[in-house]
């Protein structure tokens, strides 16, 4: 599989970091491809636009930024608007469903959703875990990284005695985009 | 010389020369200047200290006190200006088993390398400070500093300092120092007591020695010769041990409040570290 | 030596003798030895060394008790005092 | 992890993470530092680190004293390393030059951002390259080395302490903000195929008439620690082979400084590190390093594509600098390329050894970013 660009994208606090530290893991070390993962800075710590984009590629990785956006996941307003033009033609963009409205609808691109936070917070109990959720329907989502793969690095990524709010997590983000 | 002196034996070496590096004295320090009684004290406390002289390392910095560590037969370093004090925390880092000692200038100790003094205190590095006060930049021929009294004339203070100056004593036990002692290079043999009791201290422990600049800034002062000087302290100096750092300040031809200010414990940087991990 | 009172054993205690040894190089004449002695036992020369500094001598009328005072307030390691051997 | 505290294995790591990996595995047990984006994970990486491999980690009160602190330290006989960024690197340059005198192993890391001044803290930048080579008072030579991943910057953070111990001398890790923050898979061997180049002790007893700087022509003199019985003086002033001062004699800095500088200079073959790609035959070579010989190998390939001879030169060492490839290669080539993320600065090295034989082209890059594919692409079709 050639070279695919992933970017995930939220505000401060939500674990877009996290998530994209363990898509990347999951795709190095369990998936074997090369992997490059670079995060947007500002000198905000908290409520800021917090993005990074994830490269994978069977070849070597000759330009660790962006060329051409393959898939957008997004979880706020404002990072939907910030990156919306980056997505490429044919691209997939998914969104966490209660906090992005499309108000610049492409007929360019497709379109998945999931309430991540909601689900998160209601059906498991932890708003924290919404990441996971998300990571769980990036998976069912898209053949750039393997299931068994992501949820591998899920489990070596979180604090221990998490596993199964985690998996759980993972599992019900992976069923939902599996309907 | 055509005449001979009298009743004196010549010789060529010294007893302390086991410590001195004596292939480079004589020393550059001018006439009557007090570092070489300080060096003196120095030695004289360290073969009473019983350390591991191969245990022992000097760290100085620029300055006339910055050459000090170059004539002491033992680990020494010459840093750069103000730096002796973080060049000291590593080498105490880098091997706790060494003895440091600083041996440096108030200019070069609390004006340049002011902010490395307050911190080794606040964190209670395990090092002695030795710091020769002669209330002026001697090695650059008389500039003011930090210690320079109000009103004293130096050559960047042609018309009189008009900056207060820090108290060296103040400033370390405000710091947090855990030993803090002033004396001038005419106490010698208490300076040889508190020299001891500083190397044998834990923690960062701090001995201010006023000392006579004869070439600058006693010429200038119209303090006269290092030997008026002396006597100067000898008559102005007052012992008060225990008594507050605060009021430890010297005014130009005021007395000068001489004693150990300060002897405590507590844990030093590594003590803390190693508890914390 | 001046002294304050007069020790009661005074005349059963032997004041030791020092002989005063001099690093002609190393001086500086500053004359914090000679000023400082307790015992009055140096005084200054007239002779020079080299770099034209004056040296201290002995005023052969006064002994020296190895007090190390010369010794310990000498910037210059220049002077030390080694004790008369009585044998 | 190993038994010895030290990881083993595949990781997906950033640089920084990889930088504080590989110096941990290449023996350090001494850092000291200030805060400064965007190297400041490193720092953190060593406080939780050290601890686990009976190193020590001191969080000094600025820069300056974090450089003086990791000379102490070195003399103290730990292996010793800093790390900074743009501003702090220019408060350590007084200190890094007291390194080089008294020939100090120790290892500083300059995470390189956008400049000058405090710049953009967050963004990549390349515009400290000439201060590294140039930034203390006085003639030295130094040994700088550019990493372009974090892979890189584990092996070359090993690497750098091992020039360090052999030639005596600070070394430094001259990366960036996006090798730094970007993470990848970062290999880390077993511990005996790690190279290990020990401290060079002296193999004459301590006595009265030791030479600490005793001087072989081009020589490394072995390394006296405090503590060793030795009892060295050390000093930043000019100095003899005893280590004394000596600060009038012409002959003693003559016979110093040459021996400071041709310790490096002559054994440039085994310091220079050079990745080449199709260099020989090429038309264009385009000189990079860091990140910019990363982000240039996607113009190369395009370039090739369109079937233009092009080669990469990629300094990994970049000082010493590669001056004797540069010449030999110049009269055989049409133009080097050389892009950058300041306004020109390796390029002017290039410039000098082409010496006219052949175009030098910069493509310069302000900083905050790395260069576009079609700026270099475009540099190289209009020179081929």
């Amino acid at each position: 599989m050639s070279r695919q660009e992933i970017r995930l994208s939220g505000f401060g606090g939500q674990g877009i970091m996290t998530a994209a530290h363990i898509l990347g893991k999951a795709a190095a070390l369990f998936d074997q491809r090369n992997v490059t993962l670079t995060k947007s800075y500002g000198p905000e710590s908290r409520g800021g636009a917090s993005s990074a984009l994830v490269i994978m590629a069977d070849e070597d990785i000759d330009y660790p930024l962006l060329t051409k956006l393959d898939l957008l996941v997004t979880m706020s307003q404002e990072a939907y608007t910030k990156y919306i033009g980056e997505l490429s033609s044919g691209g997939l963009l998914i969104i966490d469903r209660d906090l992005v409205q499309l108000d610049q609808p492409r007929d360019d691109i497709e379109v998945r959703s999931i309430p991540s936070t909601r689900i998160a917070a209601d059906e498991l109990g932890r708003k924290i875990v919404a990441n996971i959720v998300m990571l769980g329907f990036l998976a069912a989502n898209t053949d750039a990284i393997s299931k068994d793969g992501l949820k591998e690095s899920v489990l070596k990524s979180i604090p221990k005695g998490t596993e199964k709010l985690n998996i759980s997590a993972f599992e019900t983000g992976y069923g939902y985009g599996s309907q | 010389m055509n005449e001979e002196l009298s009743n004196v034996l010549i010789s060529k070496e010294h007893p302390m020369d086991d410590y001195l590096r004596e292939d480079r004295l004589p020393h550059i320090w001018c006439s009557g200047c007090g570092l070489g009684t300080i060096l003196t004290s120095f030695v004289s406390a360290l073969q009473k200290s019983g350390l591991d002289r191969d245990k022992v390392a000097v760290v100085s910095g620029i300055g006339c006190t910055g050459r000090a560590a170059g004539y002491l037969y033992l680990d020494g370093f010459h840093t750069t200006h103000g730096r002796a004090i973080p060049f000291a925390t590593g080498l105490k880092l880098g091997n706790p088993e060494l003895k440091v000692v600083v041996i440096s200038g108030d200019g070069d100790l609390v004006a340049i390398g002011g902010n490395h003094f307050i911190h080794a205190a606040r964190r209670n590095m395990d090092i002695t400070v030795i710091c020769v006060n002669n209330f002026n930049y001697g090695m650059t021929s008389g500039q003011m500093g930090p210690t320079t009294p109000t009103g004293a004339r130096t050559s960047t203070s042609p018309y009189g300092n008009h900056e207060p100056p820090f108290s060296v004593p103040y400033l370390a036990a405000a710091s947090g120092a855990t030993y803090v002692a002033r004396w001038t290079s005419l106490h010698i043999r208490r300076l040889e007591d508190s020299i001891l009791e500083a190397l044998n201290k834990k923690g960062f422990s701090v001995v201010e020695i006023i000392s006579p600049c004869p070439t600058y800034y006693g010429k200038k002062n119209k303090m006269g010769s290092a030997l008026q000087q002396m006597k100067y302290y000898h008559e102005n100096s007052v012992i008060r041990h225990g008594s507050d750092p605060a009021e430890s300040g010297i005014d130009l031809g005021g007395e000068i409040v001489v004693g150990c200010f300060i002897n405590k414990d507590k844990p030093t940087f590594l003590d803390s570290q190693k508890r914390s991990v | 030596m001046k002294l304050w009172r007069k020790p009661l054993d005074q005349d059963r205690v032997m004041i030791p003798h020092g002989e005063v040894h001099i690093i002609i190089e190393r001086c500086k004449g500053c004359e914090l030895c000679v000023t400082y002695c307790p015992c009055d036992v140096l005084e200054m020369s007239r002779i020079f060394n080299a770099k034209g500094y004056s040296l201290p001598q002995v005023d052969g009328s006064k002994d020296c008790v190895i007090c190390g005072l010369c010794e310990m307030i000498c910037p210059e390691f220049a002077i030390y005092i080694e004790e008369v051997s009585h044998g | 992890m190993a038994n010895n505290g030290i990881l083993q294995g595949s990781f997906f790591m950033d640089g920084d993470t990889a930088c504080a990996e590989g110096a941990l595995a290449a023996g350090c047990r001494f850092f000291g530092g200030y805060p400064i984006t965007p190297a400041t994970e490193i720092a953190e990486r060593m406080v939780l680190r050290l601890p686990q491999v009976d190193g020590t980690y001191i969080q000094m009160e600025d820069e300056i004293a974090s450089m003086n602190a990791v000379l102490g330290a070195s003399w103290g006989g730990a292996r010793a390393m800093t790390a900074t960024s743009g501003p702090g690197f220019s408060l350590m340059m007084e200190n890094l030059g007291l390194g080089i005198m008294t020939e100090t192993p120790c290892v500083v890391v300059n995470v390189q951002r956008g400049g000058p001044s405090t710049g953009m803290p967050t963004l990549v930048g390349q515009g400290d390259m000439m201060q590294a080579r140039w930034g203390s008072h006085g003639d030295y030579e130094i040994i700088a080395l550019a990493p372009s991943s974090p892979q890189e910057l584990f092996d070359l953070t090993i690497r750098a302490f091992n020039l360090a111990e052999k030639y005596r001398t600070p070394v430094l890790v001259m990366t960036d903000e996006t090798v730094g923050h970007m993470s990848e898979r970062v290999i880390i061997p077993p511990p005996e195929e790690i190279e290990h180049y020990p401290r060079r002790k002296p193999d004459v007893p301590p006595s009265a008439d030791y030479l600490p700087y005793k001087s072989e022509p081009n020589s490394v003199p072995p390394m006296a620690c405090a503590g060793d019985g030795y009892r060295v003086h050390v000093t930043g002033l000019t100095h003899n082979e005893k280590g004394y001062p000596d600060t009038v004699n012409l002959d003693v800095q003559q016979q110093m400084l040459e021996r400071l500088i041709n310790k490096i200079q002559h054994n440039k073959d085994d310091i220079i590190e050079l990745h080449e790609d199709q260099v020989e035959g090429a038309d264009i070579v385009v000189v990079a390093y860091g990140i910019s010989a990363r982000t240039a190998a996607r113009p190369i390939r395009l370039a090739r594509e369109m079937g233009l001879k092009v080669g990469l030169l990629k300094l990994v060492t970049v000082w010493p600098f590669a001056e004797e490839r540069i010449r030999e290669l110049a009269p055989k080539i049409k133009a080097f390329v050389v892009p950058e993320i300041n306004m020109g600065q390796i390029v002017l090295e290039v410039e000098r050894c082409a010496a006219g034989q052949t175009e030098t082209i910069l493509v310069p890059h302000a900083g905050g970013g790395l260069h576009k594919t079609k700026d270099v692409l475009a540099t190289i079709k209009k020179f081929a």
